[in-house]
């Protein structure tokens, strides 16, 4: 990838950077149409592929505008982009006149504010320009043309020669009003000034949208043509331009008195060159080299970009040639599509409430609805729920709680959302039951902010349910939520009392026992991590497993059904990460069969039932949706 | 009183999460100035009790309780420890807060990327440690022959499973390839064709798996639909 | 043993960080003359890049919601991607008159999408642009983030919807959302079970690994196209890996 | 300034991801670095989450001072925000009235907009051949398909073997194979990203 060249400095950057490293003008153009180093990188793209030519029209671009911006001043870029502005957004106002005009607005004093202004504002237009891609770029190749173009070949000549076309249709108004109008120049500053501000402010779509289409037409019939064939006849409005007789102005006089004063040297040095004939841009450039000392210095080659500037009958040709570059053709495409689709009254204008979508998703919902609300009222028993041994993980889950000694210390982890808990909670709660029974010290924990809630919930309804004792289940100890992630559970497995040192009802379980035994996770009996989201699954098998396996401290996963297929792999890898799973509904319910609780009030039945009813929703789905699109494009065939 | 309120609580309970799952619910129809307030609701009691909980599990337990404790019983000895863990990092936390006023925001930014280096070497590390070496040496594991059954047809059968989850992890690695050798200017890009076919496996791979996985969602939330027709039920069942 | 095994895991690990570090410092560095990388085209980055500009002509919105994941979390590298990409956004989007609204659901994702937003309007010198509550946090658990994110793409006359960044399954309410406001979804998630359902619910999913290419797609910079060569010799390095391990594990040359 | 403030940033943040990283492969001598500043971590990403609920209250609180339309929901949102917080500050996270604020208003809602997602989600399959007439939307779906049917006893016809057979095997060896080539993948891009930030190269702090 090539160096970018600031536009503004013309020094090499690297492409990474936004800002030009030697004087901080923005790199990058809005759009992805052409950010530079997008370019080159994006080989696929559709805004930067297919034209071949693209290359050797591109290649001279950046070297040339450097060399060019290099030796424009800030003021000047600024007037004629300014120009470029104006004429962009509404057509209708420039005149040629009203243009050279401005130009030699920039010979007379008051046009040193712009320059004079300070860094942010400056910065702010420049970018604001820059920004408008279809603006800022496109001139310097034009001045290029200008200005030396015996000097350096360029290797399009047609623009160049249509140009002088141009020029010549033009030339006359052009120059006789700039003649009359040039002292009118300073009443019109306060009108350019105003806009050149706003410039940043103005954004040409935004206009085209919210304003009527007609003056978007004449640009999006111009470009198109020319990208056809590079012969352009000109558009409408600009003939029109060339007519319209801008009033001169009444405060002529309260502004111009200053003008004489501040005239700097090199400006005098100029004003033959309205009398020199424009084939003689190579003594101005020898003159350029003597002035360069003073206090324009670095502005080396200003007066050789200059006579372009002034000369009066050039700026109305190339402002209307420049404005054609890929970018603005691939834009002026996509705005005559967008008005293509403003034409036909889009959906989105007048969404109604009732659209064959909304019909179609309301009938799969009754559909699927239906079947299972009958199930649960009618607490149908008829399908037979899963049996632990079909379910890999359910029975070597049992077998570790079983193992556990009385009173043993468990992890719990109670990661996962409370929407999940309509498909966990069987699960969860049968294996509470299972752990109270054999009164096993709980210590829970939860990485998710819900996860204590549920915790604290679901302990209260267990031992609720539990069967022989009575009052809750007190044998646990709640800590309450670790922040931080990842970060949070590798400090749990390394010293769960630093990052947890009081229990939610604020008593320093770690004193007492049996957690005063406990220095890392590892000293647990056994760790249950209750989760939906296959990644909290993972961060605890990767932080924790290690530490446990170590001890040999096993540890089981109760999952949802959409984190299964993901944690499998690591139950069945050997040797293995998870020594006991419970996933998704089925698996608690085998589960709850292992601890002898059968109770599933048509919950399975209507699971059954959605199942199919599902099944067969995509299925006829899928066909009558193929079946219809082949009968809508033969209906488009005939 | 108060046991009045709590015996009234349960049963206003259950009426609000009826009312709430109704109201959800209608998003099925379309979107509608019910759901649009019960998700207003829901947002604010979620993010509430998460931002409660935070305050008591880190702002109460982590930083306030241990000073208290340690000017309250007179034991110091935990205070380098303290001066060390906890005080920088709260420190820090107020000095963040800073973003909070976009006037001062910018002087926020180191705390920032404090969080963002550290943040970075754990996902690093964690990828590395957690997921690239397990998965590959679980892919290599696969057709260790000192875990071969020990009947040959089972042994066929794990050979067979081996290789097809060999061959799928290979190709599905493969099939995200970037690059693409540079041809001449203008040439569509496009990849060799023994590429293409490998990298047409490895999508089988992933598609497979997506459906897969696509299911187990599907389950879990057919699961959470029944689960809220059985307590609107029950509810209905209340009264 | 296990010691030995650990700490040979340790130098081993640290062996791969070095050398994808090398081979980053290496692209990065050596770009500069080198012929530009050819990426293989993904349909959702070049749908991405056009509607993001048509987004800008039409004067509509360009939607980011950056996802939930924490960035102390392994999910928190595809929260990066999606910051990266917010900023090429803001800065496509630099000249239209509806900046990007962007949606998170954690809170240093949502200051950090914040510093992001400004910073790329303060290198396009159009600070003014910011406003802070462009950058949004809409919820702080998973649902109630997806829940709050919905209105705002109802609302705010979107015309694109990226999200990018670590989501869950609730990323279907999202891209139903779009769908319903017939707005374009490009999605991506490092979650796999998100990725099912975006594959079968959103317009252009991004799947794997490419979600972590966007950089490099979006022309984010010398330093994402050099991670992209780095990942693309790294893939090759562990097909290799995997192969020869399993033949010698085969030949019980290896236990 | 201008200058010297993003670089001192990229340089903290390069400065204490190394150490953190040093930390996970050499516990030995990095590890007690590594812990204390994973400690900060742990306790900056609260003050963190804490700006987020800020900025939540502000955005709504904006929607209500400029009175567009949900301004009333904006106002419902803040309202059990604050009583929220209130309750469970006062009563503590495990006491009864938060108990109770949580399992009537968090969970109906949570397992509802789960159960909107499948009418979403089996929407979605139905017209997602309409939508993407590939090969591989025919192979996802065959799939779905057949998970489905393997994943439960279907009505009327009951559990059908060889079905859940081939559930069983498509989720045990082509999906763990998928779905290590994915893992990988997306662990390659996370190192890659990680690194980017460690190199200080990409700067999402606003640097």
């Amino acid at each position: 990838m090539t160096d970018v060249i600031c536009p503004l400095c013309g020094k090499p950057n690297p492409p990474d950077l936004d800002e030009c490293m030697y004087c901080q003008a923005p790199l990058k153009t809005g759009g992805f149409i052409a950010p530079p180093e997008s370019e080159s990188e994006l080989s696929s793209s559709p805004s930067t592929s297919n034209k071949p030519g693209e290359a050797e029209q591109k290649a001279p671009e950046p070297s040339a505008s450097s060399d060019l911006e290099q030796s424009i001043p800030d003021w000047l870029k600024q007037t004629e982009a300014d120009f470029l502005d104006l004429s962009e957004v509404k057509p209708e106002e420039p005149s040629p006149a009203e243009l050279s005009g401005q130009f030699d607005s920039l010979l007379s004093p008051p046009s040193t504010p712009p320059s004079s202004k300070e860094n942010a504002i400056d910065d702010d237009w420049l970018a604001s320009l820059l920004d408008e891609a279809g603006v800022g770029k496109p001139e310097p190749p034009s001045l290029q043309e200008q200005a030396p173009e015996e000097a350096l070949k360029e290797p399009e000549p047609e623009p160049g020669s249509e140009m002088y076309e141009e020029g010549a249709n033009l030339a006359v108004e052009g120059s006789t009003e700039e003649e009359q109008l040039s002292p009118t120049q300073p009443a019109e500053k306060p009108d350019w000034l105003k806009n050149l501000e706003a410039s940043s402010t103005i954004k040409l779509e935004g206009d085209l949208f919210s304003g009527e289409p007609e003056p978007i037409e004449p640009a999006v019939n111009e470009i198109p043509e020319e990208k056809a064939q590079d012969q352009t006849p000109l558009p409408d409005w600009i003939a029109k331009t060339g007519s319209i007789e801008p009033p001169p102005s009444p405060q002529e006089p309260a502004e111009s008195p200053i003008a004489p004063a501040e005239l700097p040297n090199w400006l005098e040095a100029l004003r033959p060159t309205e009398t020199v004939s424009p084939s003689a841009p190579v003594e101005d450039l020898s003159g350029a080299d003597i002035v360069t000392a003073g206090p324009l210095v670095g502005l080396r080659g200003v007066i050789s970009a200059h006579p372009s500037a002034i000369r009066p009958q050039k700026p109305p040709t190339y402002s209307i040639k420049l404005r054609v570059t890929d970018e603005q053709q691939a834009r002026v495409e996509m705005m005559k599509e967008l008005l293509a689709n403003e034409e036909k009254p889009t959906p989105l204008a007048s969404r109604p409430i009732i659209t064959s979508r909304n019909i179609f998703r309301l009938i799969v919902a009754v559909v699927l609805l239906l079947p299972m609300v009958w199930m649960i009222i009618s607490g149908s028993q008829q399908a037979s729920t899963p049996q632990p041994g079909n379910i890999p993980g359910v029975v070597d889950f049992t077998q570790q709680i079983q193992k556990l000694p009385s009173g043993a210390p468990v992890l719990m982890a109670f990661d996962y959302e409370a929407g999940f808990s309509g498909e966990l909670n069987i699960a969860v709660t049968n294996v509470l039951i299972q752990l109270m029974n054999k009164s096993a010290y709980l210590t829970l924990v939860a990485t998710t902010p819900t996860g204590p809630a549920l915790a604290e919930s679901l302990i209260k309804n267990a031992s609720s349910s539990l069967v022989g004792t009575s009052g809750a289940y007190s044998n646990y100890a709640d800590l309450g939520y670790v922040p931080g992630g990842t970060m949070g559970l590798l400090g749990l497995a390394k010293s769960p009392r630093s990052i947890l040192p009081y229990s939610l009802e604020s008593d320093n379980v770690w004193e007492g026992a049996p957690l005063n035994a406990i220095a890392s996770i590892k000293d647990f009996s056994a760790v249950i991590v209750l989760t939906n989201d296959p990644d909290t699954a993972r961060i605890w098998i990767e932080q924790a497993g290690p530490l446990l396996q170590e001890a040999g401290t096993p540890l089981l996963m109760v999952t949802s059904s959409q984190a299964e297929p993901l944690i499998r792999p690591y139950f069945e890898a050997k040797p293995a990460q998870v020594q006991g799973l419970i996933a998704g509904l089925a698996g608690g319910l085998a589960y709850g069969r292992t601890v002898g609780n059968l109770q599933q009030n048509g919950i399975w039945d209507a699971f059954s039932v959605g199942v199919t009813v599902s099944f067969l929703i995509i299925l006829i789905g899928s066909i009558a949706g193929v079946v219809s699109k082949m009968l809508a494009a033969s209906k488009k065939e005939n | 009183m108060l046991e009045q309120i709590n015996q009234l609580a349960d049963p206003i309970g259950a009426i609000i999460g009826f009312l709430l799952t109704i109201m959800v619910l209608s998003y099925i129809i379309g979107d509608n100035a019910l759901f649009r307030l019960a998700i207003h609701i829901f947002i604010g009691v979620a993010s509430g009790y998460a931002a409660a909980l935070i305050l008591y599990n880190v702002v109460l337990f982590q930083v306030l309780v241990p000073v208290i404790q340690m000017f309250s019983t007179g034991k110091t000895d935990g205070l380098v420890t303290y001066a060390f863990r906890v005080l920088p990092a709260v420190i820090l936390g107020i000095w963040m807060l800073t973003k909070a006023s976009p006037r001062l925001a910018r002087w926020g930014t180191p705390v920032l990327a404090f969080l963002t280096g550290v943040g970075a070497a754990t996902v690093v590390a964690g990828a590395v440690r957690g997921t690239l070496f397990p998965q590959v040496g679980a892919s290599m594991n696969l057709l260790n022959i000192h875990t071969a059954p020990a009947e040959l047809n089972n042994l066929v059968g794990w050979f067979i499973n081996g290789l097809v989850i060999l061959v799928g992890t290979i190709t599905t690695l493969i099939y995200f390839q970037f690059g693409i050798k540079s041809q001449e200017e203008g040439a569509p890009v496009q990849r060799s064709v023994f590429m293409e076919y490998i990298s047409t496996v490895g999508q089988g791979f992933i598609v497979i798996t997506l459906g897969v996985l696509f299911t187990g969602v599907y389950i879990a939330a057919l699961t959470a639909l029944i689960d809220r027709i059985r307590f609107l039920w029950d509810t209905l069942h209340i009264f | 043993m296990d010691q030995v095994l650990s700490s040979i895991t340790n130098y081993l690990g640290v062996l791969f960080i070095l050398l994808c570090l090398g081979l980053i410092l290496f692209y990065l560095l050596s770009d500069r003359g080198r012929a530009k990388l050819n990426l293989r085209s993904i349909q959702a980055f070049i749908h991405f890049r056009r509607e993001v500009d048509l987004a800008v002509e039409a004067g509509k919105r360009l939607h980011i919601s950056l996802g939930r994941g924490s960035i102390n979390d392994l999910q928190g590298g595809s929260a990066f991607i999606g910051l990266t990409i917010l900023d090429r956004c803001a800065r496509a989007a630099s000249n239209s008159d509806k900046p990007p609204v962007t949606t998170s659901g954690e809170g240093v994702i949502t200051v950090l999408s914040q510093d992001t937003l400004r910073s790329t309007y303060r290198s396009l010198a159009a600070e003014e642009r910011y406003d802070p509550t462009n950058a949004r946090m809409t919820g702080l658990t998973p649902l109630a983030y997806a829940a709050g994110t919905m209105p705002a793409i109802h609302d705010e006359q979107i015309s694109t919807n990226i999200f990018v960044g670590h989501f869950g399954t609730e990323i279907a309410l999202l891209t139903e959302a779009g769908e319903r406001n017939q707005s374009l979804t490009v999605a991506g998630s490092d979650s796999i079970p998100a990725q099912a359902v975006i594959y079968a619910t959103s317009d252009e999913p991004l799947l794997g690994e490419e979600l972590y290419a966007a950089g490099a797609y979006l022309g984010a910079g010398g330093a994402h196209s050099a991670s992209l060569r780095m990942q693309d010799i790294l893939r090759w390095v562990l097909v290799v890996a995997i192969m020869v391990g399993s033949i010698l594990k085969l030949l019980g040359i290896l236990s | 300034m201008k200058k010297i403030l993003p670089i001192t940033n990229a340089i903290i943040a390069v400065i204490s991801g190394i150490f953190v990283l040093l930390g996970y492969f050499f516990p030995g001598v990095f590890g007690g670095i590594q812990s204390t500043l994973i400690g900060w971590a742990i306790i900056l990403a609260a003050f963190a989450l804490l700006l987020g609920i800020f900025n939540l209250a502000m955005v709504h609180w904006k929607k209500i001072a400029s009175s567009k339309s949900g301004n009333i929901n904006s106002m419902v949102l803040l309202i059990s925000l604050v009583v929220t917080i209130l309750i469970v500050s006062i009563n503590g996270p495990a006491g009864s009235w938060s108990l109770w604020v949580f399992n009537s208003f968090q969970v109906p809602v949570e397992v509802s907009l789960l159960a909107v997602l499948a009418v979403i989600l089996v929407y979605a399959g139905a017209r997602l051949l309409a939508h993407r007439p590939k090969w591989n939307t025919i192979l996802f779906l065959v799939t779905v398909l057949v998970v489905l049917l393997g994943s439960a006893p279907l009505f009327f016809i009951g559990e059908i073997t060889p079905l859940s057979i081939v559930r069983g095997w498509l989720t045990q060896v082509p999906a763990i194979a998928g779905a290590r080539g994915l893992l990988i993948g997306v662990a390659l891009g996370t190192v890659a990203t990680g690194l980017r930030i460690l190199i200080g190269a990409d700067r999402p702090y606003g640097g």
